[in-house]
């Protein structure tokens, strides 16, 4: 055994050292503050199915977090196979749960703006856009996939005159009687200016009905921009688009200035009759600074949130009737001077995340109202374990998940 | 053991004709132990099985004889010692007479000149 | 097995001064790196209060604290550990030729023991193997008590607090020698393996037909490495970028690689028992 | 007993041997005679498997060469083949390490008929003396065969001497040994039998006692005879 110490030294010291790395010791504590929402007022139920994700950064390390009502999920904590999940394809939450249900359907299609989903069907449109090589195409993918049946069928329809454009993606997929409508938005090759157009295909005989220009802007350098839908992918008849001339920022602006509220107006369009609405947004709304808090559709409601005084105000708008349906303000004490603020809106809540901080001063919120009774049900904070505010200074919140 | 062989003759022949010289002037005598086969090469730097070959040929001539099991022993049988002995002066007479003869010496004046010179030492 | 481990033995044995050395290298290096790191940092807090008349809470204010990635992301964390690694990368070639050139020839005594050459063949992968195993284990091992060094150089108020393991997770070079999940580890040092494995066959096909070898191996190198990106290359040239599932590509490397390594020791062994000329 | 048939190697267009068959028998000493250059040592790494071969077959008792076989036959190169850094008595434990057949007591009964010492290091060795530790390793294992290439070349007299006593000797028993040479003069007597190459071809095989007795030719006449030819 004599002449085998040396090699006895190195096995042994490799099968410590590194067994203990990876299993339970000193190595496997982490430092990094835990996070658990601490419950002010209202109904604790409903946080338990909130997740905030976001991003931890001390110094050079940084890396990402889950935090659940009680639990703070490093990414180094994560099995190997989710964290390469995740490092391989930043896939959102629906077409995860997608991937399970439809596993070949899916292959390959990772756009989420592309899909509808009803009860019968799963629809994917998306755009190839080949110009590199000197060849230049657009040619549309488009499948179907009849969730009953499990047949599915798939074309490709090649857009004409490539040499217009400069690059064109598919921003919503709606499906009506046999027809699936999409809405594109293309940038036009020299002008720079960006068309919205709306394509009709007829699915069974696998061809296209017809293209449409929703907004043509190439003259008029307009920006337009689709209001997302809450669950992009399912069934929605409007489409919210919020046309506003582009500002040009001024170079060598430091400090990130709060961008300015722009002249804008807000069109709807049907997507089912294929005209736009004469719904008339009231004056309050469309000086919303929609680039500040996220707007969202949801059928044939539109909320739109706006920070102001040490509050945030919800406006539920009803894009059929012209009116407002519901309003509520909830109150947010804002002492630090930068804010991050995050909203979401499901299944009739609104959920409010504001994050407020400056060297003095550091702390994150989370509220939920009721839409409908237009109350508060829910109001939080986070809190860390341990060097609270630094903590909570260093986290980067990305957003709200419900589950 | 000094010896040199010259390298046309067959070697195991020429280890037979060695062992005989040392029988006929008395270096081994009847009855004594000989040296292994290996000690023999060893000694004579040859190869082991060119000194097995010369044993065996001076088996078969009955120069020496070999029990199992026990080291090869000079014969004892003074009928072939002194074979050995009277075929070596016979040999060397032969050699001697085939190189004389062609002078054409008168055999008294060889007689004399022979013994004379034998009789002297040292030469 | 049994020739198999004397003879693994007998390799590690034969490095064993220039090994110990590296590591020696290793401990020290980054041993008087903490120092240095920390001390400067240390002084220049100290230099930077006495000029500027500050708290130390205002030169937190101004300069941050310090923290112990600082080291790590330092040529003294990374130089000796590109020392050690490039040594072993070099020995990769260094365990074959070295058998063949010198004043002595030991490849006649090596391929004339009563042995499998395929006991010759994995000896001397598994022992550099083995080397970089131990090298990623002292540095697990010394890597906290640098951090204890850190702690006891730089006051409290001045520094992050932050666990090894968190800093193991953002440093980039740790990343990879000493990932965060086991799988993953496994994972890394398969590779590694299989590049090993790899690289021994192009030696070997040098060895075996020398000028032209060298342009097989690096042919079968290039080859080894086609086949493993294959799938990338493949998505990405008919266009269908995201074909597999993350877990199927993995799979799919994972053949692919196991594959690489199964080709590179038949071809090893084929070429060490029929070909390969002393 | 050692059989080569139809043995051809070629080193890139240049032909090394052309079908080069002889046979070697155990207990016998064969030696492979030829000036330098003419495939000799080439011959017995072909045997040992230690360099490829185009075409032909070698057989060891029957059996071509194989992890079972070095276990039968040995070779003793002409040039050291230890680690330089090891000495000699850890060389011995090497090979006492890795030989089942390792017999500890030869190799140190030659280790002192040699004159060497275990602490000697290998780097540091005469070459007579690397050409012992060489023979050493050989006749230490217990094998039927011994290939030996060129043990005599640039040896001072007294170790030529020491080592051709070991061919007479006890140490080489009953083996088949083949050795190499492209100088006689010492061993013509040594040997059994006689495989004269040149170009890579086998010009003539004989038993050099056999020769002697039938054609009174010694084995330089006859190389006088094949070369000039």
């Amino acid at each position: 055994m004599n002449k085998y110490w040396k090699i006895s030294i190195i096995i042994a010291l490799t099968i410590m050292t590194i067994g203990a790395f990876y299993t339970h010791s000193a190595y496997s504590s982490t430092q990094l503050p835990q996070f658990h929402i601490k419950e002010e007022r209202g109904n604790s139920e409903l946080i338990k199915n909130v997740a905030i994700s976001a991003f931890y950064m001390v110094d050079s390390h940084g890396e990402g977090v889950s935090i659940e009502q009680n639990k703070t999920t490093y990414d180094s904590e994560k099995s190997f196979f989710e964290q390469f999940n995740r490092d391989y394809a930043r896939t959102d939450s629906t077409i995860k749960q997608l991937q399970k249900k439809y596993r070949n359907f899916m292959r390959g299609k990772l756009n989420i703006s592309s899909f509808y989903e009803d009860k019968q069907l799963l629809a994917f449109a998306d755009i190839d856009n080949n110009t590199g090589n000197g060849s230049r195409s657009f040619i549309f993918n488009i499948s179907v996939l009849n969730k009953k049946t499990g047949n599915s069928t798939s074309f490709k329809y090649e857009i004409p005159s490539p040499e217009k454009y400069n690059h064109i993606y598919v921003e919503d997929v709606q499906y009506f009687g046999k027809e699936l409508k999409v809405l594109t938005r293309s940038y036009q090759q020299n002008i720079g200016g960006q068309d919205v157009s709306k394509y009709i295909f007829d699915i069974p005989n696998e061809k296209l009905l017809s293209k449409e220009e929703v907004f043509a802007g190439s003259k008029t350098l307009l920006e337009y921009s689709l209001i997302p839908n809450i669950d992009p992918i399912q069934p929605s008849k409007y489409a919210v688009f919020s046309i506003s001339e582009p500002v040009y920022e001024p170079e060598e602006t430091e400090a990130p200035e709060p961008p300015k509220p722009k002249e804008k107006e807000l069109v709807v369009y049907d997507l089912e009759q294929n005209k736009k609405l004469d719904t008339i947004f009231p004056k309050e709304i469309q000086k919303i600074n929609t680039d500040a808090i996220q707007p969202y559709v949801d059928g044939s409601t539109a909320y739109f949130a706006e920070e102001a005084d040490q509050k945030v105000k919800l406006t539920a708008f009803n894009l059929e009737t012209g009116k407002i349906d519901n309003e509520i303000t909830l109150p947010i004490d804002l002492k630090g001077k930068y804010n991050e603020m995050r909203v979401v809106v499901k299944d009739g809540k609104f959920y409010l995340l504001v994050k407020n901080h400056d060297m003095q001063t550091a702390n994150v919120k989370i509220m939920i109202a009721d839409i409908k009774t237009e109350s508060i049900v829910f109001e939080g904070r986070l809190a860390a374990d341990k060097n609270m505010r630094q903590s909570l200074r260093s986290l980067e919140l990305y957003d709200i998940q419900i589950k | 053991m000094d010896l040199s062989f010259n390298n046309r003759d067959p070697v195991y022949l020429q280890v037979v004709r060695y062992f005989k010289e040392q029988i006929a002037i008395g270096d081994l005598t009847a009855g004594q132990e000989i040296s292994s086969r290996r000690e023999l090469a060893g000694l004579l730097k040859i190869n082991p099985n060119t000194a097995q070959k010369a044993y065996k040929e001076m088996e078969e001539q009955g120069l020496i004889t070999t029990e199992r099991n026990f080291p090869s022993r000079i014969t004892t049988d003074e009928k072939i010692l002194n074979a050995v002995r009277e075929e070596l002066i016979l040999e060397a007479v032969s050699s001697f007479i085939a190189s004389v003869r062609p002078i054409k010496v008168p055999l008294d004046e060889l007689i004399k000149m022979v013994s004379e010179k034998y009789s002297q030492p040292g030469e | 097995m049994n020739h198999f481990f004397k003879l693994l033995n007998f390799e590690i044995n034969r490095f064993i001064k220039i090994y110990a050395s590296l590591l020696a290298i290793v401990i020290i290096i980054q041993t008087i790196g903490v120092a240095v790191v920390s001390n400067s940092f240390v002084n220049r807090a100290n230099e930077m209060m006495m000029e500027n008349r500050w708290t130390q809470e205002e030169f937190i204010k101004s300069n941050g604290k310090m923290s112990f990635s600082e080291f790590m992301n330092s040529f003294w964390f990374a130089g000796p550990i590109a020392i050690a690694a490039t040594a072993l990368i070099f020995y990769i070639f260094l365990i074959w030729y070295r058998e063949w050139y010198g004043k002595n020839t030991f490849i006649y005594r090596l391929l004339m023991l009563p042995a499998s050459r395929y006991s010759i063949y994995f000896a001397k992968a598994l022992a550099i193997f083995l080397m970089v195993l131990g090298l990623v284990g002292v540095q697990i091992l010394v890597l906290p008590l640098e951090n204890e060094l850190f702690k006891v150089i730089v006051p409290n108020a001045l520094r992050e607090v932050l666990a090894v393991k968190d800093l193991i997770y953002t440093n980039a070079i740790t990343m990879v020698l000493i990932p965060s999940t086991f799988t993953q580890f496994l994972l890394h040092y398969s590779a590694g393996l299989m590049a090993v494995f790899t690289l021994f066959t192009a030696i070997l096909m040098e060895r075996s037909y020398r000028f032209k070898g060298i342009i097989f191996g690096v042919l079968y190198c290039a080859a080894v490495l086609a086949l493993f990106s294959a799938p990338l290359f493949i998505a990405a040239m008919l266009d269908m970028g995201n074909m597999l599932y993350p877990m199927e590509f993995l799979m799919v490397e994972i053949v692919l690689g196991f594959i690489a390594s199964v080709c590179s020791i038949l071809i090893g062994h084929q070429l060490l028992t029929k070909k390969v000329s002393v | 007993m050692i059989e080569v048939k139809n043995l051809t190697k070629k080193f890139g267009r240049r032909r090394v041997l052309e079908n080069v068959s002889f046979t070697a028998e155990k207990g016998q000493i064969t030696c492979l005679i030829g000036i330098n250059g003419v495939g000799k040592t080439t011959t017995l790494k072909a045997i040992m498997g230690l360099t490829p071969y185009k075409s032909g077959t070698i057989l060891i008792d029957n059996e071509p060469i194989s992890k079972q076989v070095y276990e039968k036959i040995t070779f003793i190169p002409d040039a050291a083949i230890m680690p330089p850094s090891m000495t000699i008595g850890e060389a011995l434990v090497f090979m006492q390490d890795f030989y089942s057949n390792w017999n500890n007591e030869r190799a140190l009964e030659l280790l002192k008929f040699f004159n060497l010492k275990e602490e000697f290091r290998i780097a540091e060795l005469s070459k007579g003396n690397t050409a012992k530790v060489n023979l050493l390793m050989g006749l230490a294992i217990d094998v039927d065969y011994i290939l030996m290439d060129e043990p005599f070349s640039g040896i001072d007299i007294f170790s030529r001497e020491q080592i051709a006593n070991v061919f007479t000797s006890h140490l080489i028993e009953d083996r088949g040994v083949i050795i190499t040479t492209h100088e006689i003069n010492d061993i013509e007597h040594l040997i059994d039998k006689v495989i004269l190459l040149d170009n890579g071809s086998v010009l003539k095989e004989f038993y050099t006692e056999e020769m002697r007795s039938q054609e009174g030719k010694s084995v330089i006449d006859v190389m006088r005879e094949v070369y000039r030819a």
